[in-house]
This record gives C-alpha cells, structure tokens and sequence, in this order.
C-alpha cells in the first residue's frame, strides 16, 4: 500500500526558501499570495495492506529518519 | 514562590545588584534582558578577560589587535588581512546542519563589518566517535551545513582540522574561522561618531531565533534542564547574507558608512550598546521601526533575537536615502531605527513608550570580571609518570595500518570535497596539504593558514599542549614558504566554575603567549567558549588556533605532497629526540593508552626549523611537517598523494612513531641540503610500489593508499 | 564590450569568469540581471554560484529576470552564450537548452578536478578543441546530475549535441568516472544550433597552471574566438 | 484560503534523494518498504475563498514557476 508522509518546517522558524519563491511569485503578478511555505514530500510503497500499521511504522521512520524534529513536524497520510 | 526574573535569564544575585546600582533603580524588563545577554560568559568573556590580557597582541605589522571584530594586519603595498575565530558549539548540537551553518555566517559577517569580502573559510570541528550513530549524524550535518552554507553565501573553505574523544559525544566543537583581503583604504570600524547620525538596521527582519541563545547556550552547561530553555533554532540563509555582503561592500565603496557591526549573540543589544559605546556616545533606538517576522514580539524578544544575516550601519542623515536605494537594489530590508546621541545613554521605544533608558557602556565596560579559583587537577602527576610502556620492537607497516585508518589521520577529502575550496581562484595549495596557500592576485605575495588543536596533549599538559599547536601551526604555514605572521584562537573549556577548568584555561593561555613570544606573532583576535560540559563531564581543554603565513614573494612552485619522484632522497630536518609518545596518535590507537607528559617545545631549535623550513620551501619539490604518527604517516601521506613508495633505513622504531615537535620532511631532488644551521639527515629515498621500513616491516603503497582513503569514508558512508 | 557577464544575486562566480577573460586577452563585464539591455555584447556568459539561492529550484527563478529575454533575443540571433554550472542549469530552466539537472548520485556537494572527454566541436564551447581530448577541469556542485527525459535525450544523442562527457584520464567513460550520476556521463552539451552551450565543470578555475591546470583553456578560448567571429543564422 | 502544492520527479527519471533514503530505511530494517518517492510541499495561503480559481491559479503558478514540466509533475489541493 501507498503512505504519503508530508514534512513542514515548526511554525515560526525562518523559511527562506519560503519567502524567495514569494518574493518571485509577487515578481509575476501573483499578488493574492499572502503567506509561501516550503516543505517535503516522501511517497512510500510497503508490502502488507494493513493501513493501521503502515502509519504507526511510517511515524516510527519519521522519528528516526525521514524528519527532523528539531525543526519539522510531519503528518503521515495513507493513500490508498 | 518563583525563581526571581534574573535568575531565570542566567544573571546571579550580584550581577542582578550591579545592574540595579548602575541604574539606581530595578531595571525594567526589556534592560533586564539585555544586560542578562550582555552580562553574559559568552558575550562579556567575565570569566577569561582577566587573563586574555597575556596574549601578545603587538607587532608592528598589527593594524587591529583583539576588540574589534576582526584582527587586521598590514602586508605591505596597501594590503591588509582581517582574520577571526568564532565557536558555535552547542547549537551545533541541538541542530548540527543549522548550528555549523549559522556558524559560519556569523564569523563571515565580523570579516566583512571590517570592509571587505571574506574570502576563506577554515573549520575546526570535533566529535564523539564515528562508532555511534549520533556523532555520525552530528558530522555528516555539521560538514552539510558548513558546505551548505559557505557554498552557497560565495566564500571559499579552504581547510580545517579534527578530532575525535568521547568527551566530544554530547558537546562536539564547531569553530569557524575567516579571512579576509582589503586595502588600507577600505578598513571599517564599528564606532558610531557623530551625533544626529543615523543606525540603519539591514538584513534579515527580526524573528524569534535564538532567544537568550549566547547566555543560554553558550554560557551554561548543556545538561537535560537546557534541554528545556532552548531557544527556537536559527535557521541559516546564504542567500540572504551573500546579499548583504554584496550591499554593504557598495555601500563602503559609495562611502556611505561612518560605522558598522555585526548582529551576533545579544542582537540588537549587543550592535546598538557596541556602536554607541566605541564612539563614546548614546544611542536612541525605536523597536517601532524594526522589520519583523513575527508579529507580537515583545521589548526584550526583539532586543535579543538572535535573527542571522543583519548589519547595523551607521549613515549620516543626507546618507539614507541613498542606503535604502542600494539596500532596495541587492533586494535586502533595510530600516532606520535609531540616532546617535550625545551623552551615552541608550533608550529604546517600543510602542511609543520607553522600555530601557540605561549607559550604552555599561552594558560592555561594566561587565563583571571574575578571577575565578584556578587548581591543577588531582591525578595529573600520576598520568605523568604513567609514560606508554613501548615494545622492545614495532612492526611499522602493521602499525600504519592502524594509524592509518584512524579518522583524525586518514584521507580528509570526504569533508573538504564537500566544500568549495577554489573560488575567487586564489588557492594555490588547496586542503590537504599541510597549511592552505592562497596568492594575491596582481602581487607576489602569499597567505597561508593553518589552524589546530590538539585535545589529547591539552589534557596531560595544557602549557605545553597549548605550546605545541603554535609551533605546529608555524610550520604547516612554514612548508609553504610563508613565515608565521598572526594568530587568532578558539579556548574551547569546560566549566570555569571548576578550579581545575580555570587551572587548565590559564595553562593554555600561558603556553600559548610562549610560544608566540618565542616566533615573534601577535594574537590579534579570538574567541573563548565555556561551559562544554555536560552532565557534569568537561571536555578536554581544547585550545584551536588559526596561524596565517605570509610570504613576498610567495616560493613559485610552493612544495606539495605529490611532488616526490622515484629516486629522491628523503631526509628528516629538526632535532633527533625520539623519545615523545604521550598521547601520541600510536600510543593511543595501537596499545590503547592516552598518558605520559608531552614534550616541551624547545623556542629555540623551533625558531630555527621553522626558518630553515621557509627557505627550502624556496626550492624543496616536498615538505611535510611531522606531527600525528610521527614519521612513519608523514611519510605514508606523501608516498600516497605523490603515488611512489619509500625506503627508510632508520636504527630505531621510534625514530618511526614518536611525535617530537619541530621536524619536517623534506625530499630533496639533490644531496640534501648545503646548510647546517639545523640538524638534518638522511632516512629513505622515495621509490618502489611499497613503504619499506627495512628491519621494522613494511606496507604495500596499495594498501596503504586504500586503508587511508577509507578511513572516513568507510565510517559515514 | 564584448562578453556580457551576467549577475543574479547569488551568483560568485562572476569575478572569476572576468579574471579568466582578461588572462585570454577577451574583455568581459558584469551586467546586473535586472537590466534589460546586454549593452551590444556580442556574446554572453552565464557564470556559477547559486543564483536567487538556488530555492525552489536551482535556476527556476533566475530564468525570470528582465535581462533573459535579451539573453534570448540574443541567442536567437545565433550569438554565442555560455552557461557554467549554476548558468548551465538556469539555461535549461529557461529551455534554451535540454533537460534539467538534479542532485548528485549521492547526496553530497562535491568540489574536485575530474576528466571530461571532448565528444564534438560542434559548438561555441569545443570549437578549438580536438574530438577525444580529455581535459582535467574542477567540478563544484550539489546538483550537477543531468538528467532529460527519454526522447529529448536520444534526440539530443542522436544529433550529437552532447559535447563533453566525464572520463577517466585516458578518455574511457564509465559509471566509475560518472562523479555525480549524470544520465550517459553528461558533462556538457549545446543546442541545435551550436551557439548555445552549457557545462557543470568550470573552465575558467583552468586557465593558469598554478591553480592546477590550464585545461579549461582550450573552451573557454573557443568561445572568445565564436565571440569574435559570430556566425549569424 | 490555503492551498497545498505537491511537486513529485516523473516517473523513471533520477531520484537520488528517493534512492538515498530508501537504502538507508534498508538499513534501518525497513525491508518492507518497496518504493521511496521524494518531492516538495509548497503551502500556499492565498487571498479569495473561491476554492475553484485558487487551485486554477496554482495550477498556473506550477506550470510558470513552482515545477519544471520537463521534469516533474505537479496536483493541487484545497486545505481550507
Ligand atoms: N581568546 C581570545 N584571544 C584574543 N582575543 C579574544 C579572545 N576572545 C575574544 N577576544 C576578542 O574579544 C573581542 C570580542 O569577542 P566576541 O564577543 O566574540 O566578538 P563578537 O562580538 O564579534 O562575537 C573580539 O575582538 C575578540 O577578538
Ligand atoms: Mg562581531
């Protein structure tokens, strides 16, 4: 089965990459753009069909691996 | 009942009483805190000013000594260096990429409030070993940010040192030092003169980051209750600041500044209080006009935000506009937010109201200065006496293949291919080398820097361990061809609190001022960091230093590891002692024991190598200084980055592995070399496919090169 | 003035692409990517560095700025232009020249000399060179990996127009002389035309023995000398 | 209102963070995991609450600046 995980930078730390690409967005017009945030997306394929599981064991990765908790927050989605 | 306000920010009961009579009444909270991060160890240096004053700082070739940013020096023809040294050891632990990485903005930024762009970098680090997971993480992040970072802002990093010791697991070391290159002309300085002048705050707007981070972080022990005090992460931008740099070099140009400062630890405070002070006067500040990320800052989050990748310059009025023009232009904020005044006091407004009226200087100058209790630890004798019990005899090539692959010895390019070391096309011999040579373009004339450390001789012997990475810096510099010129240091301790920390900081300070003495170099600038303590555990006493060389002219063909040739002689310059193995890199890594008392350095004999050495860099096709593994390594090095092996006939192992200071390797093409001042002789010919030790074994160079080239790659992957 | 050196901010490595200029005898000047005018060059280098940050994407928002569209017109009138490293990727963001490059094979920054081999003179870039030379010039990135999608990289293929491939010193190319990844060791390639030109490696850190090697020489000559002799279409 | 960006490489071309993190999750002991996909989140919060022209506008915004065509695919979705 398919998780998404989605990794976002903590509310308030500095997003530079963040505020560039608004900047640029700003540059083609795109003016009704308030607020830019930038952040990670990792699709995972794992074997058995278990969606409880396949989330808590996506969370797990995040912790040890995928994610940064010194900095980011993530959130684990099973896509189908 | 609660913990009064001051103690919660660090500040002790006198500290509190001080600011109190300094005021003559409770400080309000927004002064509270700025005095608590001004007062800071970090910022205020209470606890080692008292003894920074050993440090030989003159010279004449000194421009600026320590206080200012940067130490600049003159090189003649109008030229002039800026270097600087820096720490960012305990963000680098909460977040290894972002601490190493702000780190070096930081210190790029004391080089350019100098006037003029850096353009190199160097990186001592330290960590627990590559064993555990951790201190993998930890360097693999700490080498992405400097890489990240320097890459990315458009400096060069050209080299670096490190180590590796338990005591470094929950505390690994991050220094950062810069170079930077000017004419006498473009020199900028901080003080803000002229009354009615106005401080222009450029940059990054001001967030969260790092809140009380230098009094916090840098200034208490990293036990579990930091854990929970601290502040938001810094999150470097070199996007941000290679603007800034680019801004504020046009603005010197233009003549558009009177004065200028960094934003580091104490943000705002600590640049406006600095500004104001140096120039003898005050300063009105309106927290109103402060560009912000977060809305709802208070008095005291502004002040003390530890946001990266801002300026404070001082412009006259008829000036400002034009300032924010050219800050508008490379796209950066820009902001007027405060007026030199007469008088020395320093207000700040914030929402109309005034929240700290207090002396500009007193933030600086009346700092508390602690002579703290200094004692030699218990034990030291007995690790003195303990001397390494060396074997009747020592397979050499059984032993390189241990050295070999020990991380702080074995092939750095794992680290320094990750950062660019060629830009701005200035270096001529590039890491990997002993020192870094850079030319100067359009002129003769060479730098070369080095910069080390030494932990393991530090903790049996700070004097003379402290002695010995200067006269080890001298010649890595010296192989170049460059004469040692200045120093900046890094005194990275644990717990001036401790009588034994205190003991061995004043040690190494005092070995340091000898060495320095003894070659004739100023120190022109530095960095302490205490507190590298954790849960109780200091670190070892981890002085760094960062030498630069100058040469003019520069040698043409510089001397490089990979010029020896088949057939030419290799020969030993420096005295015959053999006898040096306490913590020595065999001692530890072969028969597992760190004890022993290091050798002295001997000035004089040093003096004498390191000026034998700058005049066959003239003509030596390969000199290496000798230090970690002794001969025995230096040779292998050279044998591996020139691809040909060596044959050594020596009547002693020792003469192989033992770590004595002031010796060099110098391969000479012809019979050696015609002068005597300096005890030189002959111990191999380079050629064949294999490191011959004759009688003490031998290592073929394949096996040799591959063990060296693994040693990190094979730990991180 | 003759090649226009373009500035966005965060790009370094213009300085160095001057110096590298005046050492050939060509004259070189920076032009600030907000002009709109490539005051009469005659023909344009791109330099490296990390232009806008290299956020969102490296060369994405580069290829917005006023002074593109001229680069364009510039190009389009068949004039010689030149991208190095992050100038490389910002032309393929602005599809002057094919594919796109994406971070190394393995995740790291890698700043070392490496060997390219010459696959054609075809281009403003090899012109003086030979077919087969290999060259020793450093390389300096983190996304230095090309990558294109299958038809456009057989097209590309097919008409010849990759130019430079990693090697090994005698000119054999494998995944083991591959440093960063790239599809098919793609170290440099042009467009149809022949006046546009992109590489990773940099030419101008070769043009002086004393930095280690003169090799960057040979392109870097070939370009001034298409400057100096356009071939208009 | 705010709108998610997600921005994946196509399908078949280099994948180095993907291929990366997937021999390390290997080497974590996450055997079951058979694919790993990398790519960007950008958060967009943008003026309006017609969710309809928001996603069109984004969908724009990735077709000019936020994704490179020739390399990448690109979904929209309304947050809130
Ligand atoms: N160990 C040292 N040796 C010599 N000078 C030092 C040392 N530590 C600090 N200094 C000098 O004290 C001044 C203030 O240091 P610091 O507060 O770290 O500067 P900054 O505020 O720019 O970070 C600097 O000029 C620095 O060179
Ligand atoms: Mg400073």
């Amino acid at each position: 089965m398919r998780v998404r995980v989605l990794i976002t930078r903590k509310e308030g730390l500095a997003d530079p990459e963040g505020v560039e690409t608004h900047r640029a967005l700003r540059d083609l017009g795109y003016g009704g753009v308030t607020e830019v945030h930038f952040g990670r997306i990792i699709n995972l394929s794992v074997d058995g069909d278990d969606a409880v599981a396949a989330v808590a064991q996506a969370e797990e990765m995040c912790e040890r691996l995928l994610a940064n908790p010194v900095i980011e927050d993530y959130s684990v989605e099973v896509v189908e | 009942m609660t913990e009064p306000a001051h103690r919660r920010l660090g500040m002790t009961d006198d500290e509190y009483d001080a600011v109190v009579a300094i005021l003559e009444r409770p400080p309000e909270p927004a002064e509270l805190a700025m005095y608590s991060v001004m007062w800071s160890e970090h910022c205020s240096y209470k606890s080692s000013r008292a003894w920074l004053g050993r440090f030989p700082t003159a010279a004449p070739w000194v421009v600026v000594g320590p206080g200012e940013n940067a130490g600049v020096v003159d090189l003649g023809d109008g030229w002039l260096a800026a270097l600087r040294i820096e720490s960012h050891n305990h963000p680098s632990f909460v977040e290894p990429y972002q601490g190493a990485a702000t780190g070096v903005g930081g210190i790029l930024r004391d080089i350019f409030t100098m006037g003029t762009r850096p353009i190199a970098v160097w990186d001592p680090i330290r960590f627990g070993p590559l064993d555990e997971p951790k201190n993998r993480y930890l360097m693999k992040g700490v080498v992405a940010g400097i890489a990240g970072y320097g890459n990315a802002v458009g400096v060069p990093t050209l080299g670096g040192e490190i180590e590796f010791a338990d005591c470094y697991s929950h505390n690994p070391l991050v220094n950062v030092m810069a170079l930077g290159l000017l004419r006498r002309e473009q020199l900028v300085l901080s003080a803000a003169s002229g009354e009615g002048n106005v401080a222009v705050l450029l940059g990054a707007a001001t967030g969260r980051d790092g809140i009380g981070g230098a009094s916090i972080l840098a200034s208490a022990s990293f036990d579990e209750a930091s854990g929970a005090k601290r502040p938001s992460v810094q999150i470097g931008d070199p996007f941000e600041e290679k603007k800034l740099i680019e801004a504020c070099l046009e603005l010197y140009a233009r003549g558009l500044v009177v004065g200028i400062q960094d934003l580091g630890a104490a943000g705002i405070s600590c640049a406006t209080s600095e500004c104001a002070a140096a120039g003898g006067m005050g300063m009105d500040v309106d927290l109103d006009d402060v560009p912000l990320r977060e809305a709802d800052m208070t008095p005291g989050e502004i002040l003390m935000s530890e946001s990266q990748e801002r300026m404070l310059a001082i412009v006259a009025p008829e000036d400002v506009d034009e300032v924010l023009a050219l800050a508008d232009k490379w796209e950066i904020e820009a902001a007027a937010i405060g007026t030199v005044t007469h008088g020395g006091a320093l207000r700040v407004v914030h929402d109309g109201a005034l929240v700290a009226e207090l002396p500009a200087a007193s933030l600086s100058e009346e700092a508390p200065l602690y002579r703290r209790p200094s004692q030699q630890p218990g034990g030291l004798e007995a690790a003195w006496a303990a001397a390494p019990p060396l074997p009747e005899h020592v397979d050499v090539g059984d032993a390189l293949r241990s050295l070999l692959d020990d991380p702080a010895i074995g092939d750095r390019s794992w680290i320094y291919e990750q950062y660019d070391h060629q830009l701005f096309l200035n270096t001529v011999v590039e890491p990997g080398h002993d020192g870094s040579l850079l030319r100067i373009k359009g002129t003769h004339k060479g730098l070369a820097v080095s910069t080390d450390g030494d932990s393991w001789r530090c903790r049996l012997d700070p004097r003379r361990g402290g002695a010995r990475i200067i006269w080890e810096a001298a010649l890595n510099v010296a192989v170049t061809g460059a004469r040692p010129y200045a120093v900046v240091d890094n005194l990275n301790f644990g717990n001036p609190e401790k009588p034994a920390v205190m003991w061995q900081f004043r040690e190494t300070v005092e070995g340091m001022s000898e060495a320095c003495e003894a070659l004739g170099i100023p120190v022109v600038g530095g960095n302490v960091s205490f507190y590298n303590e954790t849960d109780g555990v200091d670190i070892h006493p981890t002085p760094v230093v960062g030498l630069l060389g100058f040469c003019d002219p520069m040698p043409e063909q510089p001397p490089r590891l990979d010029r020896a040739k088949e057939g030419m002689g290799i020969w030993l310059l420096g005295p015959e002692d053999r006898g040096d193995f306490a913590a020595s890199a065999y001692a530890r890594t072969v028969l597992g024991i760190a004890t022993g008392r290091p050798a002295d350095a001997d000035p004089d004999m040093g003096s004498a190598v390191v000026h034998r050495t700058i005049e066959l860099a003239g003509w030596c096709p390969v000199l290496h200084d000798v230090s970690l593994g002794g001969v025995a390594v230096a040779v292998a090095e050279m044998c591996i980055s020139s691809g040909v092996g060596a044959r050594l006939e020596v009547d002693d192992w020792r003469d192989l592995l033992n770590e004595s200071p002031h010796r060099v390797i110098a391969v000479l093409p012809d019979r050696g070399d015609p002068n005597d001042v300096v005890p030189i002789r002959r111990i191999g010919t380079v050629g064949g496919d294999t490191i011959d030790f004759g009688e003490y074994g031998s290592i073929p160079l394949g096996e040799a090169a591959a063990i060296w080239r693994d040693a990190l790659p094979r730990r991180l992957g | 003035m003759t090649i226009a050196v373009v500035v966005f901010p965060g790009t370094n490595c213009e300085h160095d692409v001057v110096h590298a200029m005046r050492v050939l005898g060509a004259d070189a000047e920076l032009v600030w990517h907000r002009d709109d005018d490539l005051a009469g060059a005659a023909g344009v280098i791109l330099p490296g560095g990390f232009a806008h940050g290299d956020y969102l994407r490296t060369g994405a928002i580069a290829r917005f700025s006023p002074i593109m569209s001229e680069v364009r017109r510039l190009a389009e009138t068949g004039a010689p232009v030149l991208g190095i490293c992050n100038g490389f990727q910002v032309l393929c963001e602005a599809g002057l020249l094919t594919g796109a490059l994406v971070a190394n094979r393995d995740l790291r920054f890698i700043c070392r000399p490496v060997h390219v081999r010459v696959e054609s003179t075809d281009s403003v870039l090899t012109a003086a060179a030979q077919v087969g030379a290999v060259l020793r010039i450093p390389l300096n990135s983190y996304e230095g990996n090309y990558v294109a999608p299958p038809e456009e990289l057989a097209a590309l293929e097919a008409a010849g127009e990759v130019v430079l491939r990693y090697s090994d010193t005698s000119g054999a190319i494998d995944e083991a002389h591959n440093p960063n990844g790239s599809t098919n060791n793609i170290a440099g390639i042009t467009n149809a035309a022949s006046n546009v030109a992109g590489l990773m490696p940099h030419p101008e850190r070769a043009v002086e023995r004393i930095l280690g090697s003169a090799d960057g020489r040979v392109l870097l000559e070939s370009f001034v000398a298409s400057v100096r002799t356009p071939v208009r279409t």
